[in-house]
């Protein structure tokens, strides 16, 4: 009995008690607006650690997303300032520019050895100051309404749920894509297997290298789109990404993936997001100031990793 | 040989960095900074980050790492300047206190790996963000001010060098003796190398964990009261804007300890942090405009460390 | 500790607003406060000039618009200027007062202009390079009077008085104002929030909250959000400066209110959100032209004219309804702050990122 | 009979879902050797780490010199004088022998290591090995081979002065040489009164060494004799049963093909003028000592560090593969040596693994359920005829014992169909019943069409089950002989020398 209850992924029970307590403090969380809200704002967080997840999986981090997600804003904000009508040109480019960064992290893992958290700092300073030099250090351009759409638009006088955000919608079918490629096909358990041991995988005839950038690709691209929630909801600026990554490694952590690889679930991924999201509306409500949240995020982390250890020896698994 | 190659490797990176900063003082006719003076500065420059450095190169030594040093510093700053609020007498008083909090916060990341066995990297994420948390909590400022006598420390000299340069060539040089003629030292080695070999053969592993920990963040907080020397006070920002966890994980492995533990000394570090300073200079007097250094600096951390991985024929994370 | 709620300087500047300053209205960079001047004869010296400058960083929309602005006026100078050599701490301490150093060890510089990244951390630093050259700081301030010069607008409390009194005189008495800070800790900030509350609390508004947004606009938006979930309407939001005023106008919009008043500065894209949407706010200033000022101090130094001293306070105006077509100009980048007295200076708007 | 060095009495351990141990009874006297053996998960190991304080047992008493004691670490158990070789390595590559024997317990002087102390102590105690090794004391562990590294092992448990040596398969990476350079070491151990626990799977050593053998199977006492009884005694007491046909039959005449890959003139750093044919239909074995370049083959046929110069073509198409996946899709696989670092998935189901290699050549969106090589229930099928042992399929691979593991990676290559099959030591660390069917297996495989080959350190196991037998000498093919040659024949080729009268 208690083995089993050990064996359920205790993220989905600590959300469900989190919402609880949301609820009792602000009663109005219960309605649309309230949930709605919460689900928009924990739209990009999700979406960033299902990404992360692919690279953790395949026993790797990236640091570099956060930086991605401030290049998008900036790069889309400059391009569109340029031309306000090529929304759909500058979205296209911009998955296309997170391809590139995804490939080229993955290829210098994988081909120069460099250790994933130092190729993708490097690649996050890099991104960093590639942002600065093409801005000038501050936002020029801006973002049209059309592109602001995803991230700023809710959907409104809908029967039941009243408004949906676009954000939400976003969320759902991109984590849907990557819950399906990660447990419904040949490539999440070769994911797997790469991150549990690349070398035997290599030897099994893996394509090893392929399936590194496929999980760099993933956790670019999702930085894009993240970005591009996260510029729709609330305009250019040079912070958005800032401290991204590493809400969204805690994100990952929360929902119990496997650092250094070879364990990873997305729907737990979100639920941790969703966990991590929560603690912050809770903290604000309670009127804790940021340091606190700091302070909390940092204890929750080391007792989410501690947790899952702790899991993991009791059953055996 | 390739043993032999990995051993000088940092010694060429730093001729190689040395040789482009002669070549560009040349070229732009500076030859003022070619004086031995300014070349003693150099060094002079990075105090702050050789001494967190050296304790760095402990943790990594033993396969593990520190991301809380920066924050760390800013405790250890706020903290000496705090309790001696100018007053000559609490000088004492306060080094102690500041190394007690050091190596308190040494011991507790220690803990939570080797007991918890949580990852170590989200051990001192989780350890930084409860520090800056606690510290931005209770201080928003610079807070107190060191006495005069304190500057000591960092603005004083001894036949015409630094003290501080001259503490951190003798710590290097104990940090040296201790792992090359102690017990513990050897451990160290033996523990990264590989832990369950370690344990079988009767080395408390744990206890080496610790320890290590304690010395990286007994270092940690030297540098912050290095930089509570230098700045007449601490503030609760000085460490992360000195981004001293990053840059003293990446000397540390641009000096050869490999990531993976077990493999390189201090005194590959302080090559590596000769080389971030070289790499500073280079840039200043070469007038390289900030947003262009950062794209730099992030190619350049991962070059160094590719320099390294690239001839290991290990299949990396 | 520093003191952030200092009666006397509250009252010092609160003065300064009500004054006029000296020298032409057309050229606000010149412009000071008082009659205190310095000697600078001492200094004197022929040829064109070496200046030095340790900036604390470009880390910011305010920095890069000054620094700009100052590159603008070292061209403006032409051949006065032999070398202009810089430095860039990239917001540390340490390495700016090392940059200090190697500029000294140059042997190169004729005037060293500091713009200090923290004010008590570069203060040692700061006197020593006064002893051997003359040295003018601005923005920031030392804790020494050892430079000749210390070049800054009114001040922190200015701003807050500015702003507080705007809401107190257009919100509905008693109306709930939230109030929103980037970061605490930061001296010209925390003076205007210290100010902004007093003028607030005297008016008898209600202060509904006080929340730190780190600059983020995401975060901002969403604080107001749940405040307007909370409290279900505010009368006023407060902001300590402009960067995110258009992030809290729009989650107004978003949730299909009326925007009431929301403080901002003097950056592009609150002034023409403000002018669209013809918004009842004010924009005091903490003006870019400042950043013109040490340049042109630095070579009256070497000639040897007196200059305003020991502190040089440059007059700070706030943007208001009656002047707000003078500043909007959308051909400028959206965080490009319009008090930069740049528009008659050479590469204008371009070197500013405009078209 | 004099008293016994230590007991284990009545020992019980479980782990979750799975009783190791089942009321054990073991002893070992003074000057005595005792071999250990049992099939792989009989328990061997988990009775040695129960002697030495790895595991605390669930139920019975450790005694040493008749007085009960409770080690919670093998630290403990060593300061008794119980010293262990465990079936995994532990050294670190970095150091030097020296400080890998001296780990944890380092010499010292005023509180300083005594570095020359230390390699002195090394010296004396690789001394015992005669002086046919090639390293000495500083030279560091990562350039040295295996067996080298599995010597410094041995080196180390013996310089501690224990009075009881416990082996766990110690000749597993051993050649034949080196083998003998450790039976010389365990009789002088025995001759200077120590007791010696020795695991293994190769009955001849154990003619060769033990006083006394003790069968384990499924957790329990088998059979325990005072002698050495006749190899088949001992693999009945394992089995259960007669072994009759250990090593598969011969090919038949007509079921040798032709050439499934031929290499002309194939050289590498490690291998110079190598030219080869495998037949389809027939098993070549590879006998050499050790760094005679058989493994460095294996990686060049299976594209890990492949030939710099020569041709290599399978049915008259180019076949010098870059990459393992190349080579296996081309129809060339290998079962790695090391089975943990290169072969499984740990934490992966057994299944998972199984599925691995038909996963990686069906395209990446298919589903995982049935990719174009192999279902699901193709792949539970193959399982089940290769007779492989899980709780279930999926438990991770991990917690199988090492011959399941090995069985796991031969499903994985047959739902590919493979043309070439390199075994490299595929018989490391398995015991006799398993072996056979992993020998009956290549043949099968051979009969199929395949051709395979073997490389293995056990020269019986390569005399008994190739075809064909190359020997390899600094890395080069330097004899080509049929079945039936004699060990001594090999090794006359393989080291250079004419051994064959001082064999007699
Ligand atoms: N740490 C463990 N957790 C769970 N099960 C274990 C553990 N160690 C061993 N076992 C199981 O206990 C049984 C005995 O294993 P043990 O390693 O003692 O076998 P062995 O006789 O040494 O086999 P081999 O010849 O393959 O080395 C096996 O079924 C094995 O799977
Ligand atoms: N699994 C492996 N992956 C990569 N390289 C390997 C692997 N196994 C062995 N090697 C390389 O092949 C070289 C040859 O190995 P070794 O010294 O064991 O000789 P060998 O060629 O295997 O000879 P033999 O197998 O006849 O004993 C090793 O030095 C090592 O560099
Ligand atoms: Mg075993
Ligand atoms: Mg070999």
């Amino acid at each position: 009995m208690m083995a089993r209850l050990l064996r359920i992924n205790p993220v989905y029970l600590v959300l469900l008690v989190l919402l609880i307590a949301i609820a009792i403090q602000s009663p109005h969380f219960l309605q649309p607006t309230g949930y709605m809200n919460f689900l928009k704002r924990a739209a990009p967080i999700a979406i960033l650690a299902v990404g992360q997840l692919y690279v953790i999986t395949s026993g790797g981090f990236d640091l570099s997303t956060g930086s991605v997600v401030t290049l998008t804003v900036i790069g889309s904000s400059i391009l569109l300032g340029q031309n306000p009508d090529a929304t759909w040109m500058v979205i296209t480019a911009m998955l296309a520019g997170g391809v590139v960064i995804g490939v080229v992290n993955a290829l210098v893992v994988a081909y120069l050895r460099v250790p994933s958290i130092i190729a993708t700092l490097g690649m996050m300073i890099t991104l960093g100051g590639i942002a600065l030099t093409w801005s000038g250090g501050s936002p020029r351009g801006y973002l049209p309404d059309t592109y602001r759409f995803f991230g700023r638009v809710l959907i409104k006088d809908l029967p039941v749920i009243k408004i949906l955000p676009v954000a939400l919608i976003v969320m759902v079918v991109v984590c849907g894509l990557l819950w399906l490629l990660m447990h419904r096909t040949n490539y999440g358990k070769l994911l797997h297997a790469v991150g549990d041991n690349p070398k035997s995988a290599h030897f099994a005839g893996v394509p090893y290298v392929q399936v590194r950038v496929v999980a760099f690709v993933v956790s670019s691209v999702t930085a894009v789109i993240a970005g591009i929630l996260l510029g729709g909801f609330a305009g250019v600026s040079t912070s958005v990404g800032t401290g991204l990554e590493l809400q969204a490694i805690t994100a990952a952590v929360i929902g119990g993936a496997q650092l250094l690889g070879g364990r990873g679930a997305v729907g737990s991924t979100v639920a941790g997001a969703l966990v991590l999201q929560a603690i912050f509306t809770l903290l604000n409500m309670l009127g804790f100031p940021k340091p606190i949240r700091d302070v909390v995020q940092g204890v929750i982390l080391i007792s989410a990793v501690a947790l899952a250890t702790y899991r993991r020896r009791k059953t055996g698994s | 040989m390739n043993g032999r190659i990995a051993r000088f490797a940092p010694v060429l990176l730093l001729l190689a960095a040395f040789a482009i900063y002669i070549g560009i003082a040349l070229a732009t006719d500076q030859s003022q900074y070619l004086t031995f003076d300014n070349l003693l500065g150099l060094l002079g420059r990075s105090i702050a980050l050789g001494i967190t450095a050296v304790g760095q190169t402990f943790a990594i030594l033993i396969a593990s790492i520190d991301l809380s040093v920066a924050n760390l510093i800013s405790v250890a700053a706020v903290l000496a300047s705090y309790i001696m609020s100018g007053d000559p007498s609490m000088m004492l008083p306060a080094v102690v206190a500041v190394l007690l909090v050091g190596a308190v916060v040494g011991l507790v990341n220690g803990l939570i790996i080797t007991q918890l066995e949580v990852n170590p990297l989200i051990a001192t994420l989780g350890m930084a963000l409860i520090l800056q948390g606690l510290l931005s909590a209770s201080f928003t400022n610079f807070a107190g001010e060191v006495p005069k006598e304190f500057q000591t420390f960092a603005y004083g000299e001894v036949g015409g060098v630094s003290v501080s340069l001259v503490f951190l060539v003798i710590l290097t040089g104990a940090a040296w003796a201790f792992l090359k003629f102690t017990r513990m030292g050897s451990n160290i080695y033996s523990v990264g190398g590989n832990a369950d070999a370690a344990k079988l053969a009767g080395v408390r592993t744990a206890r080496v964990v610790i320890l290590a920990h304690v010395i990286c963040s007994l270092c940690a907080s030297v540098a912050g009261l290095y930089l509570a020397s230098r700045l007449r006070s601490g503030a609760p920002w000085i460490g992360r804007d000195g981004v001293y966890d990053l840059e003293s994980i990446a000397v540390v492995v641009i000096g050869g300890t490999v990531l993976a533990g077990g493999r390189g000394g201090v005194w590959g570090t302080l090559v590596g942090v000769m080389i971030f300073s070289l790499i500073d200079s280079i840039f200043n007097i070469a007038g390289v405009d900030a947003f262009a250094k950062q794209i730099l600096r992030g190619v350049i951390i991962v070059a160094a460390v590719a320099v390294y991985a690239a001839r290991s024929k290990r299949i990396e994370a | 500790a520093q003191n952030y709620d200092d009666p006397v300087e509250f009252a010092k500047q609160e003065a300064m607003l009500a004054d006029t300053p000296n020298g032409s209205a057309d050229t606000p960079w010149l412009q000071h406060y008082g009659t205190d001047m310095v000697d600078t004869s001492a200094y004197a010296q022929d040829g064109a000039a070496t200046i030095c400058f340790s900036n604390a960083g470009v880390n910011n929309p305010w920095r890069v618009v000054g620094w700009e602005t100052m590159q603008a006026e070292v061209d403006l100078q032409g051949d006065r200027i032999a070398e202009f050599i810089v430095t860039d701490a990239e917001g540390s301490d340490d390495k700016q007062i090392s940059d200090i150093d190697d500029l000294l060890a140059g042997g190169k510089c004729d005037v060293l202009i500091v713009s200090p990244n923290t004010t008590s951390a570069l203060t040692p630093a700061v006197e020593k390079a006064a002893e051997m050259l003359p040295v003018v700081i601005f923005d920031r301030g030392v804790n020494t009077d050892a430079p000749v010069t210390f070049i800054k607008p009114i001040g922190g409390y200015g701003f807050g008085i500015q702003s507080g009194r705007f809401i107190a005189e257009n919100a509905p008495a008693g109306g709930k104002v939230l109030m929103l800070r980037i970061l605490p800790g930061v001296d010209v900030l925390e003076t205007r929030y210290t100010s902004a509350t007093h003028v607030l609390e005297d008016a008898g508004m209600e202060i509904v909250g006080v929340e730190f947004t780190d600059g983020d606009r995401a975060k901002t938006k969403s604080i107001v959000e749940d405040y307007l979930q909370r409290f279900g309407t505010l009368d006023a939001v407060w902001l300590d400066a402009g960067a995110t005023s258009v992030a809290a106008i729009e989650a107004f919009e978003d949730a299909g209110m009326d925007v009431p008043i929301v403080t901002g500065e003097d950056q592009q894209d609150f002034l023409q959100k403000w002018q669209e949407l013809g918004l009842t706010t004010i924009a005091p200033t903490y003006p870019t032209y400042q950043w013109r000022t040490p340049i042109i101090a630095a070579l009256s130094i070497l000639d040897g004219e007196s200059i305003p001293g020991p502190e040089w306070n440059l007059p700070q105006p706030a943007i208001t309804a009656d002047n707000l077509a003078d500043f909007v100009n959308p051909a400028m980048p959206p965080l490009h702050y319009a008090a930069c007295g740049c528009e008659g200076m050479p590469n204008y708007p371009e070197r500013w990122g405009g078209k | 009979m004099a008293a016994p060095v230590f007991e284990l009495n009545g020992i019980t351990k479980e782990f979750p879902g799975i009783k190791a141990l089942d009321d054990v009874t073991f002893d070992c006297q003074a000057g005595e050797v005792h071999a250990l053996v049992g099939e792989n998960g009989a328990g061997k190991s988990t009775l040695i780490k129960v002697l030495s304080g790895v595991y605390l047992p669930d139920a019975g008493a450790v005694l040493l010199d008749g007085t009960a004691r409770r080690f919670t670490h093998p630290l403990q158990s060593l300061a008794a004088g119980i010293s262990v070789i465990y079936q995994e390595f532990s050294l670190l590559p970095d150091r030097t022998v020296a400080q890998n024997i001296f780990l944890g317990r380092e010499l010292s002087k005023w509180g300083m290591l005594d570095h020359a102390r230390m390699q002195n102590e090394t010296n004396r105690v690789l001394a015992m090995f005669g002086d046919r090794h090639r390293f000495d004391a500083d030279t560091q562990v990562s350039d040295l081979a295996v067996g080298e590294q599995q010597m410094v092992e041995i080196a180390k448990a013996i310089s501690l002065d224990a009075q009881v040596i416990v082996m766990d398969e110690p000749t597993a990476a051993l050649n034949d040489h080196e083998s003998e350079l450790l039976f010389d070491v365990v009789d002088q151990l025995r001759n200077q009164g120590r007791s010696v626990v020795y695991i293994t799977h190769r009955m001849h050593e154990i003619r060769r060494l033990a006083d006394r053998v003790t069968v384990l199977k499924d957790g329990q006492i088998a059979a325990s004799f005072d002698h050495v009884p006749e190899p088949d005694v001992i693999i009945h007491a394992m089995v259960g049963r007669a072994l009759d046909d250990f090593y598969p039959e011969a090919a038949k005449d007509d079921e040798t093909g032709e050439p499934v890959i031929t290499v002309q003139g194939g050289d590498n750093a490690k291998l110079h003028d190598i030219n080869l044919k495998l037949r389809a239909g027939e098993i070549t074995g590879f006998a050499g000592i050790q760094g005679a370049g058989r493994t460095a083959l294996a990686l060049a046929l299976f594209g890990v560090e492949p030939f710099r110069d020569g041709t290599v073509t399978m049915s008259s198409v180019p076949a010098l593969f870059a990459s393992p996946r190349q080579a296996v899709r081309a129809g060339v696989v290998m079962l790695p040596g090391d089975r943990k670092s290169e072969g499984l998935s740990l934490m992966q189901s057994v299944r998972d693994n199984g599925m691995l290699s038909a996963r990686a050549f069906s395209r990446m969106t298919g589903s995982p359920r049935s990719s174009e090589h192999a279902s699901i229930a193709d792949m539970d099928k193959s399982f089940q005829d290769l007779d492989i042992r899980a709780a279930n399929l999926d438990v991770e691979i991990q917690s199988l014992s090492g011959g399941n593991q090995q069985k796991a990676i031969v499903a994985r290559w047959l739902a590919l169909n493979p043309k070439v099959l390199i075994f490299v030591e595929p018989t490391r660390g398995i015991d006799v019943n398993t072996k056979a069917s992993i020998y009956a297996r290549m043949r099968s495989l051979a009969r199929g069409g395949a051709a395979v080959m073997v490389i293995s350190s056990d020269l019986p196991e390569v005399l008994g089950v190739s075809d064909r037998i190359m020997v390899m000498r600094d890395g080069r093919i330097v004899a080509e002989m049929d079945r039936g040659a004699t060990e001594a024949e090999v090794m006359a080729a393989a080291t250079g020398e004419d051994l064959r009268g001082a064999a007699a």
